[in-house]
């Protein structure tokens, strides 16, 4: 047990930490903050090449696959950092998906599709949800027959995020209908470009787009399916648990605390300050332990992984926890200030620039998504206390 | 004691709630929120005259139903359902300003006219973040026949759209006491000017600046005996505005607890409709706790305020229960509905973004906690 | 809709309160607290006669049956005072087990066994509950069979309160076996003296005195069963939900935050008081709004039973609410005062003479007792939003 | 960075659970709180002593194992499952207090006899309701070979039955500043008067008022310079009780889950056990995840206090973790429990009058939240 970062973890830290002071620059934040573009534009891409040269895209990465081979407890810190500077850092292509390629990936795919992914050339977006499977992703319905040395792709995903700057998708198709729902599928890779592959933007309320992408007679070869056919479900499933992981980091929770401080003392439009109202006061330091909690449940996660142990029921109450405790940092962070609480991105005198507003937008998907929290409930109940299983 | 309501009331809710149903469809909402809209919807306001529902709580003299502002209420309740737009309770607030401040002369001016549809209105009397705060905004320097009235309003609802707005200023005048009037002001002219705000619900709102703005003397209230407005008189408003809109969150609350397990019954996952599922079951349970709770708090201080009270025991404690049980209704019904409720093209965000902007107005919870200690003796 | 006592109703608030300003003696008080002992000594009995005197047992029942006839607001007015001053109004007997007898009883049952209710001469203890049928109120196995003229029973009770002061037993006995479980359930009434009944003292946490009551070879005449054979069933749900409904006057809730506010205002040992903490007055004042909307409750109750309405799911909100309001209530009332809050009864220095400490210690009875609230708030969603029962 | 916990100290954790599970059981925790009891526990005491227990954090010269306070803390995890009486706390506290603030003869003098189970002993240098609030309720008069103490001491653990007690004293004298001097002393005797205090878990607290108590010179702890005892090592202590103390309700926590989902997976209604009903494992699942944010946030605060630190904000906010999660869930447990776990035959009432005790012991949630309010600079 070590609360302390050890030497190279500092150091470790301290360059980050100059990378994101130098390069994080207000042209990029604002460009981060319009989700509504269909593309992201210069600022972004020229961000995501200077990550790509200091290698920390492959950062978790062995070496044998071009990677920094740094532990989790390194690339925790890291995204801890760019989370706490509101950029994002290596997103899901790097953290998710090619460190399933290189689990369960064959020879071919390995070398077929890390480097590019190393090089930064090429983002995934992941394909899971379909309209009718979404928190029973099993139940999903997208087709992939083989013909001769090509796979013939119909269906259509949802909440497709990023499809619309993404250059793959990392797909989930039925390769066996016959089967039992949780076998017969599989995972093929499908470049975006491919013919009959459309994507459709779909608006949240957060104002975050993201997408409903179609496939009709797409054909890609037989080549891109990942691993063996029909055992995308425990790949599927893997993946899942990492993106979980991921989102635990709590870095942006730091960042709206300590913002948070600052912002209480100045006054507001009627001359008092929120920091002399007790109740204010007493939001706040409810926030900061909470934050504190998850922060700890992160390092917990990546410490675990650290030892070798997949952190299952970890990540879990981190996820439940976490999208919960974000519902009411944003609900804090639009209370304190009154009326002006109510004033969006959009009006000059909004507090924090409506962040918090924003916020407010953005936090509920994060209780439903990735795995709503009312299943991820029943999993920390039946797999952490082994607890029957009963039809729910 | 009855906590039932009658046939008549039953009746009255009924009709609003089919008029609206109608006459306010989330299309119209939808409209409303458009950038440049001016937040008018006349087809629903020519409805709502038509109903007589600007007369309800009015004197017959004046043209009104004399029905009791507590009927008010219920139609509230159906607009809230209905996300009518703020427009018919700026209006309605005025209303009741005029009724309650004014004198005979004044009301003979704007009620016949606001009974029949013909007259829009709004009013910024107190403190938008907390409506227990009465202290005038606004500064009026007597002048030949009038004041001059400067100073910046947040907040107002509807200011750039309304023909009348209710305000107060306290009174500068050499050698005699600072009191508080009110002023029935038309928007624009010389020394108005007024931005839009920007607000989660989209919602028209703006900040209003008034620089040596001229009001006639006949436009003055002034309290009964010239001293100016008592401040029980404008605690009454203030708690009687408070109290129609917690009417207006219960509504908006059972409205999104409604559509959704409406959904649940019919979105199935694992084999079997959501809705099945105990977990969705007890969360469903939960809104309907708090919803009642806030239904019952809400309706009391509607009652009470209705009758002419301050009442402010009972206002505080509907904004703290309306307040928590909207926002978590809606928040709780996103979680339910999933993606589904989340993209802009379905309608739930309309109802999500209300709630925190009622939560917001006229006080938060825990401000509202301050009215209810003050009440209590505790501060 | 009218929240304003009427001038009756105003009366008779007042004749209430005048009764009970004379008759609540410290004495009493100080009895009632004593749950352990096993009889309800002079002060309780002599108490009950004054009650029984006014004719308030019977001041919901029709004339007919020796009552006053009075409807369900001025029940609601009497409950909510007597629970104000702390004491025991008319209890099950009179509220629940006599109006089922003059609804489902027969002539017989009426004439045998409402007079010696309305007189005050006897007292009910209502056996619902056995070790494995709980929740599960229909499994319930305790047998009756006619044997000639007479019902033997055989079987036991559990959390059979009052049992140890009662003279009879409301008793639910399975009379056919072979039926499915909600059919075949009877209600039959023991005299608790009648031989084979032996009732055993269960203690609880809050050291009220529950019991465990075991019938071997009871004999009670034939006549004794109420209302039709095998119709059981029907006759204790309805008991179950006025009970329910007589839970909710909140009367005793008010009283504490009355006492609460008053509480606070004196100084603790260190000469800071309670009530200058913002934390504690904030904590109060929610406490104040929820215990307003428990009162509320109750009164909607009553007035749709005046109307002629069955509340149940008003009472099912109010029994979920005002259990978990009880249990927030003892929680603030035993950590506003510092670790002063932790002393019990038996301690002079307790704050409140240890009466938080104490309903710490109750509450949990009343968010798991008379249907656990996960049961009522299947309930509530089910028949209030008439969500699909499937399993639970 | 490491969360996990090394092979040695998992063994250690392992070796205190089993010891625990065997000396303590729930038997002679009844036995405890009988009245007349006197807290004591000589055969898990012995046990304690022959485990190396008691010498776990101190220096191998005065016979401890310098194995670090971190692990002290593994071991209150485990005592705080099993409800270990509060003596071999207060005791520990008391050794951590003089191996901090005493000198060599002071520390030669106590820590082998308490090392070796020789000592039991208790401390009362903070206010009970409030760690962070130093100052010492007992004045100090000088007089020859040594001081006077007068004042009145509430919540004293295990006054009546310890060997020996630490408290603080304003020293008053003549021409000198007034200092906050730490006495050694025993129970008993002139001057001394202590009355039990009952509280809800039905340990041994008690009230005690000294009258001019005599205590020698070589009693007393003057700090390094003589110039008094150093608020920052007073304030360590006090953090470092604390933590050790939430470790303990960290465990009492795991104990009543683990317990109760035992419970419902026999315990069957409706023809299956309860543990099968969502609703049931939503509770268990929330218990959990307010354990680990208790857990996690216990273990870091007795990590850094540990080490030396006074990490006023770890432990702060380990308080607000443990007080709530401890609580409610024994609460939960007795919804979960029912009628079977609210008789007093059953075992979860101790653990739930135990959690409300801790809760209130140190600071409420409430002042917790203070400390790290002050911390944070908002106040």
């Amino acid at each position: 047990m070590n609360f302390e970062l050890d030497a190279a973890q500092s150091v470790w830290r301290d360059e980050v930490r100059a990378f994101l002071r130098e390069n994080v620059t207000p042209e990029l934040l604002a460009e981060v903050g319009e989700h509504r573009t269909t593309l992201l534009g210069g600022e972004v891409a020229a961000f995501r090449k200077k990550i790509g040269a200091k290698g920390w895209f492959g950062l978790n990465w062995p070496a044998e696959f071009g990677g920094m081979g740094l532990g989790p407890i390194y690339q925790h810190i890291l995204m801890d950092e760019f989370e706490y500077w509101g950029v994002q850092g290596p997103d899901l292509t790097v953290t998710s998906v090619a460190p399933m390629i290189m689990r369960h990936g064959t020879q071919q795919n390995r070398e077929q599709f890390l480097p590019p992914i190393a090089r930064g050339e090429v983002r995934y977006a992941v394909g899971y949800s379909e309209p009718n499977a979404g928190t029973d992703l099993a139940s999903l319905k997208t087709r992939a027959e083989l013909d001769g040395e090509e796979w013939v792709i119909n269906g259509s995903k949802i909440w497709n995020s990023q499809a619309h700057v993404a250059t793959h998708e990392w797909l989930c198709v039925r390769t066996d209908p016959e089967a039992p729902k949780h076998r017969g599928i599989s995972v093929i890779i499908v470049p975006i470009d491919t013919p009959g592959v459309e994507v459709r933007p779909l608006i949240t309320w957060a104002d975050y787009r993201t997408n409903e992408t179609f496939f009709t007679d797409v054909r890609v070869p037989r080549t891109n399916l990942i691993g063996q056919l029909n055992e995308g479900w425990q790949y599927i499933t893997g993946a899942l648990s990492l993106e979980r992981g991921a989102l635990t980091n709590a870095g942006d929770f730091r960042r709206h605390v300590d913002e948070l401080k600052e912002l209480v003392r100045l006054p507001l439009e009627d001359g008092t300050r929120p920091v002399d109202n007790a109740e204010v006061r007493r939001a706040i330091a409810q926030l900061d332990a909470d934050v504190e909690a998850a922060v700890l449940m992160g390092l917990e996660a990546a410490s675990l992984l650290e030892i070798g142990e997949m952190p299952t029921i970890t990540v879990t109450v981190a996820k439940v926890f976490t999208s919960e405790l974000r519902q009411r940092i944003a609900d804090v962070g639009t209370r304190i200030f009154g009326l002006a609480g109510a004033l969006s991105t959009a009006d000059p005198a909004a507090p924090a620039a409506g962040r918090y507003e924003k916020l407010y937008r953005n936090a509920p998907l994060m209780r439903f998504g990735a795995g709503t929290n009312e299943v991820l409930r029943d999993v920390i109940a039946q797999r952490g206390y082994t607890m029957p299983r009963l039809g729910r | 004691m009855d906590l039932t309501h009658s046939a008549e009331q039953l009746e009255l809710g009924a009709v609003a709630r089919s008029l609206f149903t109608r006459e306010c469809p989330t299309s119209l909402v939808r409209r409303l929120r458009e950038p440049g809209s001016d937040g008018l919807a006349p087809t629903l306001w020519q409805a709502l005259a038509s109903a007589g529902i600007f007369g309800i709580p009015f004197e017959e003299k004046y043209g009104g139903a004399g029905a009791g502002q507590y009927e008010l209420g219920l139609v509230f309740e159906q607009a809230g359902r209905a996300l009518c737009p703020t427009i018919v309770y700026s209006t309605m607030v005025f209303g009741l300003g005029v009724a309650r401040l004014g004198g005979d002369q004044l009301k003979s001016r704007y009620l016949p006219d606001l009974v029949e549809g013909r007259l829009r209105a709004s009013h910024a009397t107190w403190n938008p973040s907390n409506a227990a705060d009465l202290r005038p905004r606004l500064s009026a320097l007597r002048v030949a026949d009038g004041w001059l009235l400067s100073g910046r309003l947040l907040f107002v609802q509807n200011a750039q759209a309304v023909d009348v707005l209710m305000v107060t200023a306290r009174t500068s005048v050499h050698r005699e006491p600072q009191r508080t009037y009110g002023f029935l002001i038309q928007p624009g002219g010389a020394g108005w000017l007024a931005r839009a705000l920007m607000t989660i619900a989209h919602d028209q709102q703006s900040e209003v600046v008034l620089s040596d703005y001229f009001v006639a003397d006949d436009a003055v209230l002034t309290g009964p005996d010239g001293t100016g407005l008592a401040e029980g008189d404008l605690a009454w408003l203030a708690n009687s505005a408070i109290a129609l809109q917690c009417m207006e969150m219960v509504g908006g609350t059972a409205a999104v607890i409604e559509q959704t397990v409406a959904y649940t019954k019919v979105r199935e996952q694992f084999g079997r409709p959501i809705g099945s599922f105990q977990a969705v079951q007890h969360l469903v349970a939960d809104m309907r706790i708090a919803l009642d709770a806030a239904r019952l708090t809400a309706t009391q201080a509607a009652w009470w305020t209705g009758r002419g009270e301050i009442a402010n025991r009972a206002v505080a404690i509907a904004k703290m229960k309306c307040n928590e049980a909207y926002k978590w209704a809606t928040l709780n019904c996103h979680q339910l509905q999933g993606g589904m409720g989340y993209v802009l093209d379905t309608d739930l965000h309309l109802w999500s973004s209300r709630a925190k902007l009622t939560e917001l107005q006229g006080g938060t919870t825990d401000t509202a906690a301050l009215w209810l200690e003050r009440e209590s003796g505790l501060i």
